[in-house]
């Protein structure tokens, strides 16, 4: 099998979704075949993926720190779209400079940028691969 | 005053059926009648033995199994919503009581209501 | 705007419930050179009496197992790398 | 007409659905008709609701400022469910030390309490009235 | 589990676009003492040509005027005074 | 490489439309061949006159009649749907294709994705 290159977009919120569950699944499952991911694209109510926040009761799991260590760990570039994350609340410290705001809670490694990296993934992966929420 | 909760959205997809058993407990907690009615294909929540370990999520076979501990009053299942989803009564959970007119499960409670 | 090649087989990955406007729209798109993967909600199809799959359909193992539906034999069941190798093969993939 | 109670429920979240316009056209024209709101409750995706740091673009309503300028304007009592505000990453100062969480993003006036909230309004409002989300 | 009163009137809000499950179980739901009203992505029934509307059934001029159905005169508008009075007149409320 | 968006669902009660619009306009920003397929309830976003003013949103009518200015391939409209919601061709906003068969649409692209 040759290798290809995937780009992940993740539409569905947890808690809301089964999105950012099935999206691991398969992510874990691709590194497993060889293949690679270029980057993991959070959009719409996907950014609430990269909450720091997020606190689940203890015998939950805490998708956002699952998804975290997953990146963290396989180095992969994970980006959440500038535009659906400042309207929902999703901050860096880079964001709450600029707009005054009394803090920010972006999960690290997710990073903020704009949808460019959404359409490079188009042209430069060999898939490109939606998870959205189920309703 | 007695409340309806409706759940008719399918299990593990989305949160509205976990929520929704959140508000029904929580009446039955503070001793304010309360019931659940599963229609549409929010009848699945009662099919049993689910087993969501591999999609990281946890059952709530237990939790309906204990409903009626807790003060639920009821749990209804919409007859042609469980006809079309092939469950039958040794399918359900234990504990459901069919319902054929939505009209008149909603007309014995004074308030009903959706989790979303 | 005509379609000029002839139909490019086209991976199908579908998670809504049937009964959802989408689930019907994604039925009516599929080619019969395409592949149907039913994922999350989808694969209560599977239960469902009213609903007409089509014959090269998958449903995820994960999925129909918290679902309770590992009885329900319209179809076959696939696991996560099985899906991997579909996304491999399929050079256009749609997720409804 | 005699004046009535309500309770709100909010379970749409801005930027995903129109819930919480629908819920703040309503509530204004309640009080204009005379009848008190006891309280307004967010629940599920409504929590999001409450964000201190959701920043929309200039022109376009922030619908958490409008929300809070109106409760406070009026002096409504508003909750957020704490099972709903904890998953979805809405945090006080109180939830932050408890959890030992990197920030917190509750909005004022906007409290965090459980769902006993909700249930008072079923017992003490004359009308309880709920905005979901629409898909 | 018998419904002892007879029909209790009951104002339903209903804000899902026609298509939505929930839209379909509403209007089964609804009697005729009941009254409608169409909020939010619900008013595209106006427009609709498969939906059948019972009567009683009125859709928030807001949202009519939003998605451009004002000439569609299948029902009555309200505006939120309206609403606020019907929720005060109706001492059971289903929003869908 | 040629990308299609479709929007199914219907305008201002969600927020998938305007995202699909976003991502079709970056598309075209960055000189990529994208079109627009508007099916379902989501046709009626192409409605001309609409004033969301009084619900607080803005109208997306001239973003889309923008959008070949912009590079956007094509604006298309399930013609089924058209029908469905009552939308001859006065009502519609300038620059729409009609579409008679999803299929050959789906087809005369190599990428086809929903914003949601």
């Amino acid at each position: 099998m040759t290798p290809l290159s995937y780009t992940l977009v993740i539409t569905g919120a947890p808690w809301s979704s089964q999105a950012p569950q099935s999206a691991l699944a398969f992510a874990r499952e691709l590194l497993v075949a060889g293949h690679r991911i270029d980057r993991v694209f959070l959009y719409g109510e996907g950014v609430l993926l990269a909450s720091a926040l997020a606190t689940p009761p203890s015998d939950e799991v805490n998708w956002p720190k699952q998804w975290a260590g997953f990146l963290a760990d396989n180095a992969i570039p994970a980006t959440v779209c500038i535009a659906s994350a400042l309207r929902r609340g999703i901050i860096d410290d880079t964001e709450q400079a600029r707009y005054e705001l009394p803090g920010n809670n972006l999960l690290e490694p997710f990073g903020i940028a704009g949808l460019g990296e959404w359409v490079e993934g188009n042209v430069k992966s060999d898939r490109v691969i939606y998870f959205h929420g189920s309703n | 005053m007695s409340t309806l909760i409706i759940v008719d959205q399918p299990p593990y997809g989305t949160w509205a059926g976990r929520e929704a058993l959140d508000m029904v407990f929580s009446l039955a907690a503070f001793d304010q009648p309360a019931a659940l009615l599963f229609t549409g294909a929010g009848v699945n929540w009662l099919r049993k033995q689910q087993a969501p370990d591999a999609i990281g999520q946890k059952s709530v076979e237990k939790n309906l199994s204990a409903a009626p501990m807790f003060g639920v009053e009821e749990i209804l299942a919409d007859t042609a919503s469980c006809e079309r989803f092939g469950l039958g009564p040794e399918q359900l959970v234990s504990g459901v009581t069919l319902a054929e007119n939505l009209q008149d499960v909603m007309n014995a409670h004074s308030n009903v209501a959706f989790a979303g | 705007m005509t379609s000029t090649q002839p139909a490019n087989p086209t991976l199908h990955i579908l998670n809504k419930p049937p009964g959802h406007p989408r689930f019907e729209t994604c039925l009516q798109a599929i080619q019969d050179c395409d592949q149907l993967v039913l994922t999350e909600n989808a694969v209560l199809a599977l239960a469902d009496r009213s609903v007409t799959l089509p014959a090269a359909c998958k449903a995820m193992k994960a999925d129909v197992d918290a679902r309770a539906l590992n009885e329900q034999t319209r179809t076959g069941t696939i696991d996560y790398a099985e899906l991997v190798r579909l996304t491999a093969k399929h050079s256009r993939i749609i997720s409804w």
